[in-house]
């Protein structure tokens, strides 16, 4: 890629090569990948969501497809932080490209734990995960409401001086309360959103498909929500939003960036397209040289409402 | 780099009983490099040249469908892929027509593993006849003796018997209604088969189809002390490893713990004796 | 259709002839579809919502195509109140099948004296709306809080003696609290889900595609979490739940059954398929004969859950 | 009761220019009640036979799409649609091949009013040119003139010609580049024709086309008296008007204030005088 666009991205401290992150959950650590195509070009990847022991993570059947996306109940399913940390994080940064570890706990201790040990790290960013819905205790608990954002990024903020990314989730009333409980709390960037809480039932066995009973749903199914919400809370924070949910094409890409985004995760689009994240960067690319964009930066925000 | 995805030529579309569909697909590369029971993720949708993911709204399933190689023409750069029409991905799959563009992933996944001698067993259970087809078709051009025991619901529903005679020294097909070799499952058969004849050489069974089948194959391999390989069966998110949806329980032959292990990619087949079978 | 299987359904004092009603929004009065299916099948029609004046409603656009559903900012376009009564729901009651108006108002005082209104007429239930995304006051302000219904729906329940009805939002931390709230002010039934609020950009324009901003998001897209939200709601309130959300067919229709609800209404299918309730009547009809069911009621909340 | 979802079978599928499809459609019951300016509500995934509604993993895009009769023929008992590709549906429905099966409702909508007597002036812009063509055919059945000003952005891009031609007593074909009887857009065509020509009778004129073209060719009308009928246009969700999305601003001739009205049910032809250019 030439220079002009210029494609480059912050997020506070850290800058991005370009907009697309492969999200967390949907690129493992980078390994299955990294033979398929050249993951440094990338502006960023993200960790599976890791935690402080080992998971094995949740019974099978983990996935159900939907109209438009699908609902998952991995469960956190990792190797725990010392062999992140030891075994994947230093082949995430040989790649060449920016890593941000995906953080996920039971408790207010586990989080900071976590934070505390990443710091002595490499790893680009934390991205804290307070919305993941396919675990009992913790996680979406302290994301779903202003107070608990707040205590927890709070908490965990003077464990670290890497930038924390809080990710959100959007099973809430009101996803600007919790970005600006996020904000106010310390986060250098808000990643909206994690997955929708669904289900799915077989009614021939009268079960729900997925064997936690209920899962996360992504997709483009979510996507008019997600860019909702991203529009929302850029009206309501000044830090950066890494946008996400439903991206499956450069065009979708864009409409994040227009609706407030800074950067974007592709997540379910890995799935079905090893080369999304590719593909997307190149459409991006393409899309900015034809209007004549000097900077994709400019898009961000960029969107006239009515 | 690695090509992971590809897009075939459809050669043919047909059924070969009421609800088995067969596709021959033409992409030369997938087709040498193919080992017996690795599988594709196909997407459902007729592709326009080239592409692979097409914009959202015409995604439909939205999710590609993981299918097996069951048979395979190098030389003809052709591979055949075979299919029971089980809902709105495969019912999609079977209405492609001659001449339209198939986009896939792969191949994929840890297949059969062949052994370096003796006969290799293949015992299928409905459609999980598909893929052995394929893998005694490799097992015969590596010189190794072929046996297939395959299980059908009744005669009607009992396909590709020409093409397994093909490829096996011998044949016991086994039917839920009668009205061919042997009366009764898969199982049962492999029983009778095994107390009735003797393969040249070490047995290796390789076996493919319904959770229980695969079970007393396996537990009746663990008694007679044959080596035996399963290929199993999860839902599937991506195909290539790194969603972890497809959570196989196995139980590590060093460490014995059970353990998930990624069906599509560790898997679909697995050592018998790691197998947990519940 | 033969009686058996019965497919009578109760929702408190209202006697259904089978699980299907023609939702809100998206069958308008009738009149369009009285010539083209025997609407005295339907187990109901809801109408239109409808507000105490006339309202033109929202510019245009005012649709928006998304990943397997739609986007739509309408804005409660409708005749008003007394022409509903005089003109509307007339027509309605003699078409043989149970009628449900569904209302919405910017105040307290709004609902008061809509229902006070309809208690004197032969309408057979009333929907609160409490959900619409698409006003700019009162209605969805009124549903995502549980004070919010709980304010509400006590204020009106005096005001009649109709069963009521209320119309939650999915946009919402927990629908557990909201339907709770109602079912506690003295609800009947509560109706789950409206639409989630949404949004789409045209990349092009830099604009919104509706008019409008932001629109409430409808269709099979949406049906894992309305479905998930239904059974949620059915552990926690005793009351019938009248749920929808994404049915397009008989299956989809029994997956809601199965997850808590007493019947369904069926909305944007009407849109795409102007036989959708008929289809989705016949085959939940034959679906109960091949299983040998005796009652459909029977399956509101069979699900077994792991 | 009333028909209002249908099945047609594909005739043939092509291209009239880039970008410009046309389908055949065989359908009887529906080649006879088309009227001018009506539309179906098309569902861009092929059908299986009689069905309508599929199911929701296959619905791709997921509304349909309205399209207006290009061309009718009763005695075939088949009707033509004519459409620019222009997103992920129209793309889908270029893909058709002969043999599928489409589902549509309709015909739907109000379409155009044939004048008792005089010329039926039709005056397109881009692709709405289309819906003319049927409109000039009815028109000449009833005995009416016939005149047609169509305006093409080139001449590359000018499609149809012939059968204007065959329609009209008169055609006037612009082209904003130039290279055919007049350079300019359809409203300064209009003008130009109505200059140099005195049609017979009281002249009627219908359009359709890009909003500003129509406003012009609506004003244009007002100040020398024409009658004139304007088909607009508007995103729809349902096409049947139970979901109140495709509002159009037009004011009541009797009431004057400016309401919505359904465009897929009131229009999509308004009387000129009624609508609100803004
Ligand atoms: C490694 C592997 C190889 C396979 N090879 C073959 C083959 O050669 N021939 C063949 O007929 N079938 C094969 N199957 C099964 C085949 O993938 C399913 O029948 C198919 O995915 C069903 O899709 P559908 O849309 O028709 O059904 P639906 O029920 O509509 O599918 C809904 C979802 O569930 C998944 N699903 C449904 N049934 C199965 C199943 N049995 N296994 C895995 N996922 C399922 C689908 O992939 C999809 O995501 C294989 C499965 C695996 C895991
Ligand atoms: C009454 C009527 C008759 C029409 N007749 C014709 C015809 O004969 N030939 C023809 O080429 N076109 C016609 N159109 C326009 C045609 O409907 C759109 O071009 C088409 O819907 C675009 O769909 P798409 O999926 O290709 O585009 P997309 O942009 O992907 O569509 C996205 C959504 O927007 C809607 N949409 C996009 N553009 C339009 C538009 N211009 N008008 C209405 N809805 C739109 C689509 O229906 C869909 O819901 C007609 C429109 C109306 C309202
Ligand atoms: C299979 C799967 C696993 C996921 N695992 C994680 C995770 O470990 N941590 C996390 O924060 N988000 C996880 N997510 C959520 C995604 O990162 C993303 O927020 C969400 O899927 C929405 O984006 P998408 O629609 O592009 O997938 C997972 C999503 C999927 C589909
Ligand atoms: C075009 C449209 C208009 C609607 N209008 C109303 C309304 O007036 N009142 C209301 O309570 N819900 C309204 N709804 C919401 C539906 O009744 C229903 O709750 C929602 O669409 C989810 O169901 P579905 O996915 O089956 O459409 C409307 C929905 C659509 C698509
Ligand atoms: S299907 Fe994604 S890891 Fe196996
Ligand atoms: S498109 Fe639904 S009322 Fe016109």
């Amino acid at each position: 890629m030439s220079t002009t666009p210029d494609l480059t991205v912050r997020i506070g401290a850290v800058v991005l090569k370009n907009p697309v992150i492969a999200a967390s959950g949907t690129f493992g650590f980078g390994r299955e990948m990294a033979d398929v195509f050249d993951l440094s070009q990338l502006g960023g990847i993200c960790s599976k969501g890791v935690t402080p022991e080992p998971r094995v993570g949740n019974p099978p059947p983990r996935v159900a497809e939907t109209a438009s996306g699908m609902l998952n109940s991995v469960g956190l399913q990792n190797p725990g932080l010392e062999r992140f940390v030891s075994e994947e994080l230093p082949f995430m940064k040989s790649l060449g490209t920016v890593v941000i570890a995906n953080i996920a706990g039971n408790t207010v201790e586990d989080y900071q734990a976590m934070c505390r040990r990443l710091d002595a790290t490499d790893v680009d960013a934390i991205e804290l995960n307070l919305s993941c819905p396919n675990v009992k205790e913790g996680c979406m608990a302290f994301g779903s409401t202003p107070t608990g954002v707040a205590g927890l990024v709070r908490a965990v903020r003077p464990m670290t001086r890497k930038p924390l990314w809080v990710k959100l989730t959007p099973n809430t009333g009101d996803i600007r309360e919790t970005s600006i409980a996020a904000e106010a709390s310390g986060a250098d960037a808000v990643s909206l959103v994690n997955t929708l809480l669904g289900m799915a039932i077989d009614i021939r066995t009268r079960r729900p498909v997925l064997r936690n009973n209920t899962g996360g749903l992504s997709g483009p199914a979510i996507k008019p929500v997600a860019l909702r919400m991203v529009h929302e809370a850029y009206q309501a924070v000044g830090i950066p939003i890494v946008g996400m949910g439903g991206i499956l094409t450069g065009e979708d890409a864009i409409e994040f960036l227009l609706a407030g985004a800074t950067a974007v995760q592709v997540g379910t689009a890995n799935l079905v397209n090893p080369l999304a994240c590719q593909d997307i960067m190149d459409a991006m690319f393409r899309y900015a040289k034809e209007i004549g964009l000097e900077r994709i930066a400019d898009l961000t925000g960029a969107l006239r409402i009515w | 780099m690695r090509t992971l995805v590809r897009t075939g030529l459809v050669r043919s579309v047909g059924f070969m009983a009421p609800g088995q569909a067969r596709m021959v697909v033409e992409e030369p590369a997938t087709a040498s490099a193919a080992q017996p029971g690795q599988f594709l993720e196909i997407d459902c949708t007729p592709a326009a040249d080239g592409e692979c993911a097409r914009s959202a709204s015409l995604r439909a399933p939205f999710l590609r469908r993981p299918i097996s190689f069951c048979n395979v023409d190098r030389v003809a750069g052709t591979f055949t892929l075979a299919f029971r029409v089980s809902g709105a991905g495969t019912d999609a799959l079977s209405r492609f027509r001659t001449g339209d563009r198939l986009s896939f992933l792969g191949p994929l996944g840890h297949g059969f593993t062949l052994p370096a001698t003796g006969t290799c067993l293949a015992v299928g259970g409905g459609i999980g006849v598909y893929p052995l087809l394929h893998l005694l078709r490799a097992a015969r051009e590596r010189g190794l003796g072929t046996a297939a025991v395959c299980g059908y619901r009744s005669p009607e529903e009992a396909f590709l018997l020409d093409e397994f005679r093909e490829v096996s020294d011998r044949t016991f097909f086994a039917s839920d209604s009668g009205g061919l070799d042997f009366t009764g499952h898969a199982g049962a058969a492999l029983e009778a088969f095994l107390a009735s004849q003797t393969p040249a050489g070490p047995v290796t069974v390789l076996t493919c189809g319904p959770f229980p089948m695969m079970r007393a194959v396996a537990g009746l391999c663990a008694r007679q002390g044959h080596a035996c390989q399963v290929s199993l069966e999860e839902r599937m998110g991506c195909g290539t490893g790194i969603c972890l949806v497809c959570a196989c329980k196995v139980r590590s032959l060093e460490r014995g713990e059970p353990e998930y292990r990624r069906c599509c990619t560790e898997g679909p087949v697995f050592d018998a004796r790691e197998v947990v079978w519940e």
